[in-house]
């Protein structure tokens, strides 16, 4: 019986190298992959409760004085965004197999199985080195995965390479720091000393963890790294984008999650209102993270970077909630990123449909295409009505529970950001639905068809699931608090309807507001069924006065108003945008770090300065030796 | 079977109190601009003239829409504590009740989105905006209300308001209420922030496509909007109330300084209203918010 | 502007030279305690002491004049160079190798005629070459006892040859310049390796060495000589050769 | 001032000089020039070093020479030195060899001429 | 343990044989090659180690002397290692010079490690400039003849500092020996000792890369063919790593502690090596040739070994030996991969390259697997000495931290030239663009078994940690190790 926790990575990679080798078989390529993360969902699901499955492996390199051991280990908080994740990743990969035909395979299934390898490593990883191996694995893998072999896309990865990178060194470096205090690389033994450092060196704890916050906010897009998804997003496959918006942007939430909160929980730090300094910290970084990402959004005309914009404000909603440091705000957040993985991916995927059929990205080109599509645009509409957090819907409950959380900890300002947060998204969401869905049907699109059924099977799975989540929370409440027992916090079993505040008469029962909607739906439809009977015109029918556009020498898409939807609006932040735009600081610093590496190429192209600089040489150790 | 009947009872009862309230509405601000007006239930035949006209639609997703509006509207409505009675034991939150809201918003936009007619979308563009706009303000008032009562629940800061008219958190919280008032306005998509709707530009904006019982299902979302909008107010303001009858004529009180207020002011550009809103209003509202934490 | 950059550069040198100079002052005038590089010699602690002593392998060992030691060669200069370093100095063979090598790769493929030159230095050629041959002869033959060797030797024998080809006259072939390099130095190594096989070490004077002062003594050092300065007389005539065609191909590119 | 000291300054001038002379000059051949005269300073630095004041030849000649073995010069340096003139010479010539194939492809003896390589090859 | 100087004899006997085998040189090369590679692994695995032998029965100091320890001769099997590879790699040189050149070049790089004698050790290293300096000039093209004379002259005169530096230590302690020299160090005045450890660095550092010694690198690589970058860097680097550790670890280093004895002169160092490693990678960032982008690599990792070296506690020297042993992998699968890929495209620019990973994506992987070891990712060789280098200086003082930190931020900038690179290989060809030829399998072989040596190694560090484990242990107590080596009867 080969161990099961050793299965599980090693059949995606054992499975990268066989899709490598038939890679132009791309159909059987992908139904591997299909059933490499079925596998891993099932598995999964049987390792619920198992919480002393561990698997290591001895590397035979010393450190601290004890050989160096490399272990997985199955852990509540890592088994639940595991489960999820995989979960998640089935329904892509079954979308994945219609979507990568011919004309659109993107050939990246072996990387997105290493990827997938990370992933559980990530999640299951019992001591720093593997976290840290498997974190770079992902990096890694995903900057190919993301530019996969184009080169437009292999710009926007460049950025997020560097940024990845950026993360990864402060990783190590903070590992390495914080393993040095513990004399292990056992991720509980760090953290109990770090909260010993917090009683010795504040300055130096609060730098420790900084230099781990840094590589969770990059990959989770926390500000100020918030603009590296707009880019890879946008440009990595379209099928792959859903798995980059809600599984990978869960790598740093579940950091923050595993390490710093119990750090910020049980330390000795000075209280700064009813939380602590670096937790206000966080919460202020998820507000600005959640206000840019919203805003940014609105402004944008190509839908996947509106969605990852949207993502990027999503992970500030769940960083806010970890931010209060209470047990409602970390329910919320966690139950908030499973709904961010079923609602972004339901999103996703309809636009990844879209793109399928149409090829294009920019919303105001598309038009009409819920009339030729109506199961992606259902799909996409109940996304969004969960994503905007309308009840009763699943986006709702976290929502509520991360407000909730925050009031009671009398984050007023936070509060105000979410709200202004959640109430922007509806200009974004409504935004792609009115540009894509709505309005005039293009001519050249005229002939479409709904996605095919490899793909359709997906979306309604999602769609049911996210009705489902949101009728009963408790389907992700339960696992949710299971997980916060696994994790030695103090919580009550979670039931299948309710969800609870610290306030007073503030217990939640969603059901019953799914009840409420029901009935009200029920009365809205008898009027609309006792009103007269209506007819079906063309829209051109009626307020061109019957006359076609193309009378007139114009097609019907130039009816659309949709390219500078919210322009008056934008205008407004006009004079703001050059302050928050950091990927032209990036770029300019790019741009400076070219200009200094041409300067020294032609420092070496110089023949006649060598030997110059060999005296030069000589001079700095003459200097630093003795003159020093 | 009570649940039942008590739902439609205090659907149709929001849903005539609603359209009375827009007669009356029409005939002050027929008195203001020195007109006789129409009478007051003028609303209501409209309604059932709208419903029994034949009407043309372009596609299902208008259907569903104008639906979906008004579902979101009548779920708010019930959700909310009218004097004391609910439709459906609930605990009234007040976040609940800003997204329940929402629905029907979204609902609307979406059906006049579907027309494909370039006014509407316009009109939705701007209303989503005037919409960012006026939430913040009236949360943040909100916010107000529920850290001094330490519950989100509609109930209970309607219980904390009762015995004596001095206890109303319009005393309390003067500051919050001035601020409410004018989100409030945009809320109603009264003047000065009506650019949505703007007849005179983009046609009546999102009503523009809309004919028959669509226009008819508008109306009822409109007049319900106009009920729960007011009866927030009371709710929060002026302590809900002991009866049915003092809530509607406090509700009345309220819809009436919105209508005296559009008819008196001029129309701001959705910029200058979004950002008159993100000033005013959310300044006082902040202040608000600041003496109360303190 | 270029006499700008030429003025940088020597200013920058001066200041450059000038540090290096404070600094090499500075050490020699430092009076730390310490051995400091002004210090005197002292013979006894250094390496040259047992060598001038010829007593490396016995520490308590005297030699007189006509004796045996253990290394005969009278020359002590020699002594250390054929035969306490005489790895060094087979290496630095090969950096002469090695540099007729690289000379040879990198010479343009273009050569030369061997030019007549006047009468007189043709007709005083077989003079002036045997002179020559004679002096470098004796040098390397005579190298353990007095000064010279097989370099000088080597860079004499090879100015004969010079002189040859200046006078018009090839003396040697490539080819034969080829086999006598390969050939001395072949036999160079073979007879370290030979050190290894009958003592057991590499580049070991496995010769009874005569006795000192004698013209057959320091063992194995006059042979080595001999195929050191024939080597070195065969490397430098090929670089001269490398630029005038000969009777042979170039066998690259 | 000892003749030590004398040779240790004229050596030391010696290498100075060659070391200002390949940082300046700008012909190659005069660089190699200036290489050997740092190597010629080396040579007489190191022969220098092994100087003893009113020394001897390192040479047995007769027996009587063997009483004189403690006045005697450091025989070491000069073998060194020997070393040192092979591989000088090895230099110069590689380097001479390399300056004529240089002067073939670049035309010119300056040194800044091989920095249009790169300038070539990216066109 | 006499037979060991046959690594330099039967090298040497070749390059005169050479000058005859015609067409049989370059079989004959590999042949000697394979031999001296087999023959130093038995000597590794015989048992005798460590072990000095004496040349010509004159004991140390007074003959010269060959010390072969376990570091040494693991340092022989590596340079002996990419001697064969760079053989394979050869494309069609045919003439004796090559072979005899390169024969004697193979000689003077084994001979740097194992001399214990100082001035000896100058003459290998002057064998080794020609040999390289001949071997680069060898296409006798423009950037080649160029790039060898540049080389030349720096190499020239870093050669006359380092023989100055060996003048005066004669002068002053009147021996050559390596042993000697540092048993005696301790003898010197300050000051002298200061003036000795400069020159000597000097000389050593034009063969080690260091900025600013090190202008003639990205001509070198640029103008040299495939393999003779694979020379330049396995032979020649590898062959420079280890002085480092000789002059520097064990001549002049306080016994026991692996720190310099002049504090000063180490913080120098340091500040050189990281100048060093701040440059190259910077200089790298927008580089087009691919070579040169190598070169600057090469020059950043040697950076990166010496400040290693120069941290000096036991963690950051084992890292310091895995990043040799990483560096030298991974690098030499670049440059075998890099001639084969020029030669296809016809270009050196790596723009060019596109689509040659789909092409052979067995060459493609084996790029990117190297370019992930020396950006040192984990479960790749490379990221073994990152972990111990930067272990090591958080254990060190403040200066090392700060070293630390440049080190991790070039690293960002490594990983994205080098990703970006490895990325184009698998871009879409462009169709106006056709390959000139097909890459030779043996190529890829080559890389790809190496390829996943690093993958053996990245996974499974205990593979190799024994040995870096003893040769540590020598480094750390290297000056009373090196001297009872020699010096047995002390």
């Amino acid at each position: 019986m080969v161990d099961k926790m050793l299965m599980m990575i090693l059949i995606p990679l054992i499975t990268a190298f066989l899709t490598t080798i038939i890679l132009k078989q791309h159909k059987v390529v992908w139904t591997l992959f299909l059933a490499v993360s079925g596998y891993l969902s099932y598995t999964l699901f049987t390792m619920y409760g198992a919480w002393d499955l561990t698997w290591s492996i001895e590397l035979g390199y010393k450190i601290f004085d004890s050989n160096l051991v490399l272990s997985l280990a199955n852990n509540p908080l890592g088994w639940f965004f595991a489960f999820f994740a995989s979960v998640t990743t089935m329904l892509i990969a079954m979308f994945s197999i219609a979507f990568n035909d011919d004309k659109h395979d993107s050939k990246t299934a072996p990387i997105w199985l290493i990827l997938i390898f990370a992933n559980i490593g990530i999640f299951f990883a019992q001591d720093w080195l593997m976290f840290f191996g498997m974190w770079e694995m992902m990096s890694m893998s995903s900057y190919f995965m993301i530019a996969h072999g184009k080169e437009i896309p292999a710009k926007a990865a460049k950025f997020y390479l560097s940024l990845s990178l950026v993360g990864t060194s402060t990783l190590l470096l903070g590992i390495i720091s914080v393993a040095r205090l513990s004399q292990t690389f056992d991720i509980n033994a760090s953290i109990d000393s770090l909260i010993n450092l917090f009683a010795t060196d504040y300055n130096k704890a609060i730098l420790y963890i900084g230099l781990f916050a840094v590589t969770f906010f990059i990959k989770s897009a926390v500000f100020p790294f918030y603009m590296w998804p707009s880019k890879a997003y946008a440009e990595s496959p379209d099928d792959f984008t859903p798995f980059l918006s809600t599984v990978m942007s869960k790598y740093g939430i579940y950091g923050i999650v595993l390490f710093i909160l119990p750090i910020l929980q049980n330390a000795d730090i000075p209280a700064l209102g009813q939380i602590n300094e670096p937790a206000y910290i966080l919460a202020v970084l998820g507000a600005i993270t959640s206000v840019l990402g919203t805003i940014l959004a609105i402004f944008e005309t190509d839908m996947k970077k509106l969605f990852a914009y949207s993502s990027v404000a999503n992970i500030g909603y769940i960083v806010m909630g970890l931010s209060t440091l209470s047990i409602i705000g970390i329910q919320g957040a966690l139950f908030h990123s499973i709904n961010h993985m079923v609602i972004k991916s339901a999103i996703f995927l309809s636009l990844a449909a879209v793109i399928y059929r149409t090829g294009e990205r920019e919303m105001h080109k598309l038009g009409g295409l819920a009339y030729r599509m109506p199961l992606t645009f259902m799909v996409y509409l109940l996304g969004i009505i969960s994503a905007a957090g309308i009840p009763p819907l699943n986006g709702f409950a976290s929502k509520w529970l991360i407000i909730q959380a925050l009031m009671s900890q009398n984050m007023l300002f936070v509060v105000i950001a979410m709200i202004f947060a959640s109430t922007g998204a509806f200009m974004y969401l409504f935004r792609v639905l009115a540009s894509v869905f709505l309005g005039q049907l293009p001519d050249k699109y005229k002939h479409i068809k709904e996605a095919p059924l490899l793909m359709a099977i997906p979306m309604t799975i999602i769609m049911l699931l996210m009705l489902a989540i949101g009728v009963l929370p408790g389907i992700i409440m339960k696992p949710v608090n299971a997980v916060l027992i696994g994790m030695g916090y103090d919580v009550q079993e979670a039931s299948w309807t309710t969800v609870h505040s610290a306030f007073s008469n503030s217990d939640l029962n969603v059901t019953n507001i799914f009840y409420i909607f029901m009935a009200g739906a029920a009365i809205a439809l008898v009027f609309y069924l006792f009103s007269a009977k209506s007819v079906k015109v063309t829209q051109d029918d009626n307020y061109t006065a019957g006359e076609l556009p193309s009378d007139w020498g114009t097609t019907p898409e130039r009816f659309n108003f949709s390219y500078g939807f919210y322009q008056p609006f934008k205008e407004m932040f006009n004079p703001m945008m050059d302050l928050i735009s950091f990927d032209r600081w990036m770029a300019a610093f790019g741009k400076i770090v070219e200009r200094i590496s041409n300067g020294l190429s032609v420092l070496y192209t110089k023949s006649e300065g060598a030997i110059l600089m060999l005296y030069i040489g000589v001079a700095i150790l003459i200097i630093g030796g003795w003159i020093i | 079977m009570m649940t039942v009947f008590n739902i439609i009872l205090y659907s149709l009862f929001a849903i005539l109190v609603g359209l009375i309230f827009l007669g009356i509405g029409r005939k002050v601000a027929a008195r203001v601009h020195l007109r006789y007006g129409p009478p007051f239930y003028q609303s209501i035949i409209d309604v059932i003239k709208l419903m029994s006209r034949e009407s043309i639609t372009h596609n299902f997703v208008m259907d569903l829409g104008m639906v979906m509006a008004l579902t979101g509207l009548i779920g708010t409505m019930l959700y909310i504590p009218i004097a004391g009675h609910i439709a459906f034991e609930s605990n009234t939150n007040i976040i609940v009740i800003m997204y329940l809201m929402a629905i029907g918003h979204l609902g609307m936009a979406m059906a006049v989105s579907a027309s494909g007619n370039p006014y509407a979308n316009i009109g939705v563009s701007r209303a989503l905006t005037m919409m960012l706009g006026y939430e913040v303000p009236f949360f943040t008032v909100m916010l107000g209300l529920i850290i001094y009562n330490q519950s989100s629940s509609v109930m209970v800061i309607n219980l904390a308001q009762a015995g004596s008219i001095w206890n109303w958190n319009i005393w309390q919280m003067p500051i919050g209420f001035i601020a409410a008032e004018m989100a409030l306005q945009a809320m109603m998509g009264e003047k000065p922030f009506d650019a949505m709707i703007a007849p005179a530009e983009i046609a009546s904006g999102p009503m523009v496509e809309l004919s028959g019982r669509y226009l008819g299902l508008g109306f009822l979302t409109k007049a319900v909007g106009v009920f729960v909008e007011t009866a927030l107010i009371v709710n929060f303001f002026f302590g809900g109330g002991t009866s049915v009858i003092t809530f509607v004529i406090k509700q009345l009180e309220v819809f009436l300084i919105a209508v005296i207020f559009d008819n008196i002011f001029p129309r701001y550009k959705i910029e200058q209203a979004v950002k008159f809103l993100w000033i005013f209003p959310m300044g006082l509202a902040v202040i608000q918010l600041i003496l109360l934490a303190i | 502007m270029k006499n700008d950059k030429t003025l940088l550069m020597n200013i920058l040198a001066i200041v450059f030279l000038a540090l290096l100079a404070y600094f090499i002052y500075a050490v020699a005038t430092s009076s730390d305690v310490g051995i400091n590089l002004m210090d005197d010699n002292v013979v006894e602690n250094r390496v040259a002491d047992r060598y001038l002593n010829k007593n490396v392998l016995d520490e308590n060992s005297q030699y007189e004049w006509g004796g045996k030691a253990e290394d005969s060669a009278a020359n002590i200069v020699t002594a250390v160079l054929a035969d306490y370093r005489l790895f060094d100095t087979s290496l630095e063979v090969i950096v002469l190798f090695v540099t007729v090598m690289g000379f040879g790769l990198v010479l343009p493929d273009e050569r030369r005629k061997i030019k007549e030159s006047t009468q007189l230095l043709f007709n005083w050629l077989p003079i002036l070459m045997t002179f020559m041959l004679l002096v470098g002869g004796y040098m390397f033959i005579n190298g353990h006892l007095s000064p010279g060797g097989g370099f000088p030797a080597g860079a004499i024998i090879s100015t004969a040859i010079l002189v040859g080809i200046l006078a018009g006259k090839q003396t040697v072939s490539h080819h034969t310049l080829k086999i006598v390099e390969a050939v001395a130095g072949i036999s160079i190594f073979s007879l370290a390796t030979l050190g290894f096989i009958l003592k057991g070490s590499f580049f070991i004077n496995f010769l009874e060495g005569g006795n000192i002062g004698d013209v057959f003594s320091a063992g194995l050092i006059p042979i080595l000589y001999t195929l050191v300065a024939f080597k070195v007389s065969a490397e430098l005539s090929g670089v001269y050769l490398e630029f005038y065609k000969g009777g042979e191909e170039h066998d690259h590119a | 001032m000892t003749m030590l000291n004398i040779f240790l300054l004229s050596s030391t001038s010696l290498i100075f000089i060659g070391l200002y002379g390949v940082l300046t000059r700008k012909n190659i051949v005069k660089i190699l020039l200036s290489l050997n005269i740092i190597e010629t300073g080396i040579n007489l630095l190191l022969v220098a070093f092994g100087y003893v004041e009113n020394g001897e030849v390192p040479i047995l000649t007769s027996s009587e020479s063997l009483k004189n073995i403690v006045n005697m010069v450091d025989p070491v340096p000069q073998a060194l030195v020997l070393t040192s003139i092979v591989i000088g010479l090895g230099t110069t010539a590689f380097a001479l060899g390399l300056t004529i194939r240089y002067y073939k492809t670049h035309g010119t003896l300056s040194i800044d001429a091989s920095d249009e390589e790169e300038v070539m090859l990216n066109e | 343990m006499n037979s060991s100087l046959f690594l330099i004899i039967i090298p040497l006997m070749g390059a005169f044989i050479a000058l005859f085998a015609k067409k049989a040189n370059r079989l004959m090369a590999i042949v000697i090659t394979l031999f001296m590679e087999i023959f130093s692994i038995i000597i590794y695995l015989s048992g005798k180690l460590p072990v000095s032998v004496e040349i010509g029965g004159w004991q140390p100091p007074y003959g010269i002397n060959f010390v072969l320890t376990p570091l040494s001769v693991g340092f022989i099997i590596l340079i002996n290692l990419a001697a064969i590879i760079s053989l394979f790699i050869i494309r069609g040189e045919k003439s004796y010079q090559f072979y005899s050149t390169y024969l004697v070049l193979l000689a003077a790089s084994n001979g740097i490690v194992l001399t214990g004698d100082i001035f000896n050790f100058y003459i290998f290293s002057e064998l080794t400039a020609f040999g390289i300096t001949a071997l680069i000039a060898y296409p006798k093209d423009r950037k080649s003849t160029g790039a060898a004379i540049k080389y030349l002259i720096l190499a020239s005169t870093a050669a006359a500092f380092l023989l100055i530096g060996i003048g005066i230590v004669y002068k002053t302690l009147g021996t050559l020996n390596i042993a000697d020299i540092a048993s005696k160090i301790s003898l010197l005045d300050p000051l002298t000792l200061e003036l000795i450890i400069i020159l000597m660095l000097t000389g050593i550092f034009v063969e080690l890369e260091l900025f600013p010694f090190n202008m003639w690198v990205p001509k070198a690589y640029l103008g040299g063919t495939a393999s003779v970058n694979v020379m330049l860097h396995g032979m020649l680097g590898t062959a420079g790593a280890y002085t480092i550790t000789r002059i520097l670890l064990t001549m002049f280093t306080v016994d026991g502690s692996g720190l310099l004895v002049n504090v000063n002169i180490a913080n120098s160092v340091i500040v050189i090596a990281l100048l060093t490693i701040l440059v190259s990678e910077i200089a790298a960032f927008n580089e087009k040739k691919i070579k040169k982008v190598l070169a600057f690599s090469s020059m950043g990792q040697m950076g990166l070994i010496i400040f290693g070296f120069m941290i000096g506690n036991e963690q950051a020297i084992v890292g310091a030996f895995y990043l040799v042993v990483a560096n030298f992998v991974a690098k030499t699968i670049l440059f075998v991969l890099t001639g084969e890929f020029i030669a296809m495209s016809g270009s050196g620019n790596w723009e060019d390259m596109k689509g040659i990973g789909r092409k052979h994506p067995v060459a493609g992987l084996a790029f990117v697997i190297g370019s992930l070891s020396l950006m040192g990712v984990p479960f790749f060789a490379g990221f073994w000495g990152k972990l111990g280098l930067i272990q090591g200086a958080i254990n060190g003082s403040a200066f090392m931290v700060v070293g630390i930190v440049i080190v991790l931020i070039t690293a960002i900038i490594e990983g994205i030239y080098f990703l970006k690179i490895a990325h184009t290989l698998f871009l879409e060809k462009d169709s106006d663009r056709e390959y000139l030829s097909k890459a030779r399998v043996h190529s890829i072989v080559i890389a790809a078994i190496l390829a996943l040596a690093i993958i053996a190694i990245g996974v499974k560090p205990g593979l190799i940690e024994s040995n870096i484990n003893s040769a540590t242990d020598e480094i750390l107590n290297s000056t009373s190790n090196y001297i009872d080596i020699v010096f047995p009867r002390r």
